[in-house]
């Protein structure tokens, strides 16, 4: 018995070495489209990776049943960047390295994530649209750099006007440990004291955390009368939750985007996310056209709700699509220009321009979650 | 603040010692700490979810049937990952295999289940106020049951027959079975007892925190008790596991990003000063 | 009985290897030999060479199975990123550092750890990782956090440049030789019968003035200096580093490399390390499988090869000698029949 | 020379309630073959593990060469030039006989570990390697695995490696358990080698014909106490020996 294992197991690895490896096709007339795509597929955030698929197939369903682009049929090539920044910045580079005709990439929504492959994206010359939000992202002077968001700068600036309005004085910040609660919270902070509002109590709670009952019970012990909450989707429930469990719901509480997503009010329970406020670019249960009959198609084809996600890669393909037409050609170089020229492009979850900066979205909606469902109160534009 | 820090302490110190308490078991079976113990903890979540949530079991039947889970898959865990090492000479064979299941228990999870987190209800959803600390009712369900699961161990092991056999074949295999000890039941049994444990925890702490593969990074917590506590002894391990719960809790107060390096640091600390933990004997090396 | 020269086949067999090592410096990294990926993929798995080298002293000869392996190559990666980048010291002085900081750090931690024994020392590795990655993911103002560092600095010394990953390939192609005779060198010293009785049994050990507590201590500082060396060219190489590479569950990675190549030989952690690299990029087509495919292996590894590939081919060799001694005795007592 | 090489005084160990050293008193001379014997159990394996420093006294005092050793650890005791055997052998069974050998020698030069890593090699004790192996009586292929050798053999080449590491006193361990006439022989020999090389020989053995042929003093123990002492004849004929060994004439 012994042996055959031990044949078996050299045979593995003999076969490894002749696996086969793609080789990366010319582009040719009727060669199809080619965009490269980098998501988290496996990992902790691997549930990301799945409602960016749905949103590509999708776009391209749309796409190739109107004939394509400039006739050709667009194919999207996926790399799996374990939603890390060191397997990310490796998938980027396999990505480029194996397949030499990539017209563009879409790249996804973890700031730090997009922030480790962007000295790549300079690199390779190839324009590059994420989902992050990050005030780096904003500044950054990378030509090839795109984003299909409002920088944290503009929601934190949008969350603290907010704050203002609704007349409050004393606020309990709950931040994540990464780019996006560090960027997001400092600017909330920083508005919220040039309007005169007492930060009460600021904590960034530790990596992977499960257990929010104390960071809530020092919220509580500031008693504050508004409470700002920013993380990624994996911990807004337990947070939501655990918030409500403290019997503070009486207290006005507002989150960043991943707060007003389908994946969050269901882990919460309807009961603890009832009246929670967002600053997001996208809410599953908004009524505004065009986003709501897309949402009504999503959800018949996938039987569940879309994510953010989904919607942000469906109109970074159209957008990158719209500029190989307007450019009539493939070569990134082209596309990258006719990219610097976009305005007022209708996308599903808002209006798209190019002026200056990485970020081409400039609208955003204030939402409240009523009885499960995101209600758009104000859209903010500019 | 302080009492809720404290109850949080407690529930969260009393679900680390159950899963103390599963892994000291293989520890005085086997000699070698499990490193796939924190996987198995949340294959016992998705157990009983799907139990409670796909077959739609009433609760006494799935119960049982979580029971007949645990020991079926306490069995093929020892069976594929201990057994057809027990007579290597060297320990870290067992240990690097412990982590190989861990690897692939975590992956087959994610296969059968999906990588997407799963809500699991709570056997009575209501939360209890206690002066301005607030308590889950799920954390007394908690406490009661561990600790209704420990004093059984404790009684199983310390004090009947069957136990004196575990413990036997524990520490001498060979001289068990010289005196006719059927060691495969003996360590069979621990196993089953060590899944049943971790499982139940895993059953209880999923409503808490959802059911999703990063569950297993209790286990670490676990470990930490049970240096604290004191080697291998069963009282040691749940005084530990309470202590690192609080530490972890109050650590707070000091810091609130630094929480997990406060509770490593103290691990650490305890290594330098009392090497042997709280009630932990000096062991003696037999020449 | 002295101790005889077997001159021929043993010198012949190094001569060979020599040349197979000398043309594999010069072929693989010209241009177009290999594809621009893969020579980054061989760039890695020279820096988990040299990490599994050093955790190969530590479990290979000393028994000690430690899951630091990953944490304290952290602590080299940052030390040389943040000299780098935030204090803009040459890159290869901030290597430089990071050794001896990584020595002392491995130094002042060991003693503390080794003052436990077996399994109990190897999970008080884990939590010396789990503190070093919150330290990693939270001292915002120095390691940026989860965003970790950008753009480090290509290495530049001074005459030479080792900017794209050719060049690299053939520093870290010298280093991890100069690292591995290094290692085969420690196994004939008395500091390596030293460990290998402390390995065996303590008591013996002990008994033949063997410091067991304090040989364990330098096993650690070893295999600390290697980790930080590999840490500090890993941030070079990747010009990113952040927590993600050096958590706990990178650190199981070192240990199965050591046990598949082999534990008891020095050249396993090389035939470990290289397929632990190259295997993952190969079977890519598994995708979401691999990980269960990799989990399973190393259960069938353990139970059928535990002493590792060089384990059978010692076994292989073993078997081979014993065949040809008994052939040589069954003709010398024929010679001595008739 | 009537120099005492290693002196126990009063010394006290109990594990728990069992008692395995009351007030021991015990004197090794140079030159001297001391054997300790007594029943199974009698605490000899545990006074060994005392005076190797394997275990703490719980009182009394060890003195090597005139300085105290109580409290010193077991590395530091081996290096002052106690050897020592076991009863079951101890090697480094995955590594070659060279290694285990040169383990022994390592113990002699005592060079620090950089000395050694620069190549330092202490005098070249081949020839008395072979010397000794004469000896023992048998020979055996230098890079192979200890493994290799039957058990008798392991006994003496476990006695020949501590030698080599040239202690002031040896500690031997039932030396002679297990081997058949022929080697219980060697076993003699090798000691009366070490002996005649100025070591100190403490040996603990059951059989009677080698330890009375062969042992210049015996000390004598039983549950932990020393019962007797004194010259080989005198411990035959002693009464409390046999009713120790034999339990007494009149038991039935």
């Amino acid at each position: 018995m012994k042996k055959i294992m031990i044949l078996l197991l050299t045979l593995l690895m003999v076969f490894s070495f002749t696996g086969c490896n793609r080789n990366g096709d010319k582009p040719g007339e009727d060669e199809p489209i080619k965009i490269g795509l980098t998501d988290a597929f496996t990992g902790d955030r691997a549930g990301n990776g799945q409602y960016t698929k749905e949103g590509v197939d999708m776009f391209l369903e749309y796409i190739n049943g109107k004939g394509g682009v400039l006739g050709r049929e667009v194919v999207v090539v996926y790399e799996d960047d374990q939603g890390n920044e060191t397997a990310a910045v490796n998938a980027y580079q396999k990505l480029i390295l194996e397949n030499e005709d990539l017209t563009a990439v879409v790249l996804n929504k973890y700031s730090s994530v997009v922030l480790a492959m962007e000295p790549y994206v300079a690199d390779s010359k190839i324009p590059a649209i994420c989902s992050g939000s990050n005030v780096k992202i904003e500044q950054s002077t990378n030509p090839y750099l795109y984003s299909t968001r409002r920088s944290d700068y503009g929601s934190g600036a949008t969350m603290a006007a907010f704050i203002k309005q609704e007349g409050a004085k004393r606020v309990a910040i709950l931040y994540s440990p990464d780019a996006l609660g560090k960027g997001m919270s400092e600017i909330v902070i920083a508005k919220l004291q040039e309007a005169g509002i007492e930060v009460v109590s600021s904590q960034q709670f530790s990596e992977g955390e499960k257990q929010f009952a104390n960071y809530v019970a020092k919220i509580k012990e500031s008693n504050p009368d508004f409470i700002v909450c920013i993380g990624q989707t994996s911990e807004t429930g337990l947070i939501v939750k655990a918030i409500y469990d403290a019997g503070l719901n009486h207290i006005k509480c507002i989150g960043n985007s991943a707060f007003a997503q389908a994946t969050t009010i269901e882990q919460a329970g309807l009961e603890a996310s009832e009246g929670w406020y967002s600053i997001t670019a996208f809410a599953a249960g908004t009524e505004e056209e065009p986003t709501a009959s897309w949402i009504r198609s999503y959800t018949e084809k996938y039987g569940h709700a879309p994510e953010m996600t989904s919607v942000t890669t469906y109109d970074a393909l159209s957008m990158i699509c719209y500029a190989i037409e307007k450019a009539n050609s493939t070569d990134p170089e082209a596309v990258n220009a006719e990219l610097k020229k976009i305005l007022n492009f209708e996308g599903i979850a808002a209006v798209y321009s190019y002026n200056g900066n990485p970020m081409l979205a400039n609208s955003e909606f204030v939402i409240q979650i009523q009885n499960g469902k995101a209600i758009v109160l104000t859209k903010v534009i500019g | 603040m302080v009492l809720q820090l404290f109850i949080t302490g407690i529930s969260m110190g009393m679900l680390y010692a159950l899963m103390a308490m599963g892994l000291i078991l293989i520890v005085k079976a086997v000699g070698v700490l499990n490193f796939a113990h924190g996987q198995l903890f949340m294959l016992g979540a998705y157990i009983t979810w799907s139990l409670t949530n796909q077959l739609k079991l009433p609760l006494w039947a799935m119960i049982i049937a979580m029971i007949v889970c645990f020991c079926i898959v306490g069995l093929s865990f020892m069976f594929t990952v201990y057994w057809p090492l027990r007579n290597s000479p060297w320990k870290v064979t067992v240990v690097i295999s412990t982590l190989g299941a861990s690897i692939a228990l975590k992956e087959a999870v994610r296969l059968i289940w999906s990588f997407i987190p799963l809500l699991s209800k709570p056997l009575i959803d209501k939360v209890i106020r206690i002066g301005d600390a607030v308590m889950n009712v799920q954390y007394i369900f908690i406490i009661i049951i561990s600790g209704a699961l420990m004093l059984f161990v404790y009684f199983l092991f310390e004090k009947t027959f069957i136990g004196k056999i575990m413990q036997a074949t524990a520490q001498n295999r060979y001289a068990a079975e010289l005196i006719g000890i059927p060691s495969v039941v003996a360590i069979a049994g621990t196993y089953m007892i060590s899944m049943c444990m971790s499982g139940v925890g895993g059953w209880l702490a999923a409503p808490l925190f959802l059911v999703s593969q990063s569950l297993g990074t209790f286990a670490q917590k676990a470990f930490a008790g049970i240096v604290v506590g004191g080697f291998g002894s069963i009282k040691g391990a749940v005084v530990g596991c309470v202590l690192v719960g609080l530490i972890e809790s109050f650590s707070i107060l000091i810091t609130d990003a630094y929480k997990d390096a406060v509770v490593f640091g103290v691990l650490i600390l305890v290594l330098i000063i009392r090497p042997t933990g709280i009630f932990g004997e000096k062991i003696e090396e037999k020449a | 009985m002295k101790k005889k020269k077997i001159l021929t086949p043993k010198i012949i067999g190094k001569i060979i290897v020599a040349i197979i090592i000398i043309a594999a410096f010069i072929i693989i990294p010209l241009p177009g030999v290999v594809s621009r990926y893969m020579l980054k993929v061989y760039n890695d798995g020279l820096i988990y060479f040299i990490a599994a080298l050093g955790l190969s002293v530590m479990l290979g000869m000393g028994g000690q199975v430690t899951y630091s392996t990953a944490g304290i190559m952290g602590v080299g990666a940052y030390i040389t990123a943040i000299l780098s980048t935030k204090y803009g010291w040459n890159t290869g002085l901030a290597i430089i550092v990071a050794l001896i900081a990584g020595a002392i750090f491995s130094f002042v931690v060991g003693l503390a750890l080794f003052r436990l024994k077996g399994s109990y020392f190897s999970f008080a590795s884990i939590g010396l990782t789990n503190l070093l990655v919150t330290i990693f993911s939270n001292w915002m103002e120095m390691t940026e956090g989860p965003d970790g560092i950008t753009r480090i600095p290509k290495l530049d010394v001074g005459f030479m440049k080792f900017t794209d990953f050719n060049s690299y390939f053939r520093l870290l192609f010298i280093i991890a030789i100069i690292c591995y005779l290094f290692v085969l060198r420690l196994r004939k010293t008395s500091y390596g019968r030293a460990l290998a009785s402390v390995r065996d049994n303590e008591i013996t050990a002990a008994s033949f003035g063997v410091n067991c507590y304090m040989t364990k201590v330098y096993s650690f500082v070893i295999a600390g200096v290697f980790a930080c060396l590999a840490g500090g060219l890993y941030a070079v190489h990747a010009g990113f580093i952040s927590p993600e590479p050096f958590k706990y569950d990178q650190s199981a990675i070192y240990l199965i490399m050591i046990m598949l190549g082999g534990v008891d030989s020095t050249f396993g952690a090389f035939l470990g390390a290289s397929l632990l690299t190259i295997i993952p990029e190969k079977m890519r087509w598994l995708n979401e499988y691999y990980k269960l495919i990799y989990g399973v292996g190393v259960i069938i590894l353990m139970i059928f090869m535990p002493m590792g590939l060089m384990g059978i081919i010692d076994n292989f060799k073993y078997k081979m000698i014993g065949k040809i001694k008994k052939r040589k005795q069954s003709n010398a007592i024929e010679t001595e029949a008739n | 020379m009537e120099r005492v090489l290693l002196e126990v005084r009063d010394v006290n160990k109990a594990f728990g309630g069992v008692i395995t050293a009351k007030n021991v008193d015990m004197k090794v001379m140079a030159g001297e073959i001391h054997g300790l014997i007594g029943p199974n159990g009698a605490g000899k394996t545990t006074l060994l593990n005392l005076i190797s420093g394997i275990y703490e006294v719980d009182s009394g005092h060890i003195f090597f060469e005139g300085n105290e050793i109580t409290n010193l650890p077991a590395h530091k005791r081996a290096r002052l030039g106690l050897g020592r055997t076991f009863q079951s052998p101890r090697f480094m069974n995955r590594a070659s006989i060279k290694d285990n050998l040169e383990l022994g020698t390592d113990l002699r030069n005592q060079f620090t570990y950089i000395q050694s890593f620069f190549g330092k090699k202490g005098a070249d004790f081949y020839s008395e390697l072979e010397e000794l192996m004469e000896i023992a009586g048998f020979t055996f292929d230098w890079n192979e695995h200890i493994t290799s050798l039957p058990y008798g053999q392991q006994k003496l080449l476990e006695i020949v490696r501590a030698m080599l590491a040239h202690p002031t006193v040896i500690l031997v361990d039932e030396p002679a358990a297990g081997l058949n006439k022929q080697e219980q022989e060697r076993v003699s020999l090798l000691l009366r080698k070490a002996v005649d090389s100025g070591m100190g020989v403490v040996l603990i053995e059951h059989t009677m014909e080698m330890v009375m042929n062969i042992c210049d003093n015996i000390t004598v123990l039983n549950f932990g106490e020393v019962i007797a002492k004194g010259k080989p004849q005198e411990i035959a004929t002693n009464p409390q020996v046999i009713e120790a060994y034999l339990g007494g004439e009149n038991d039935a």
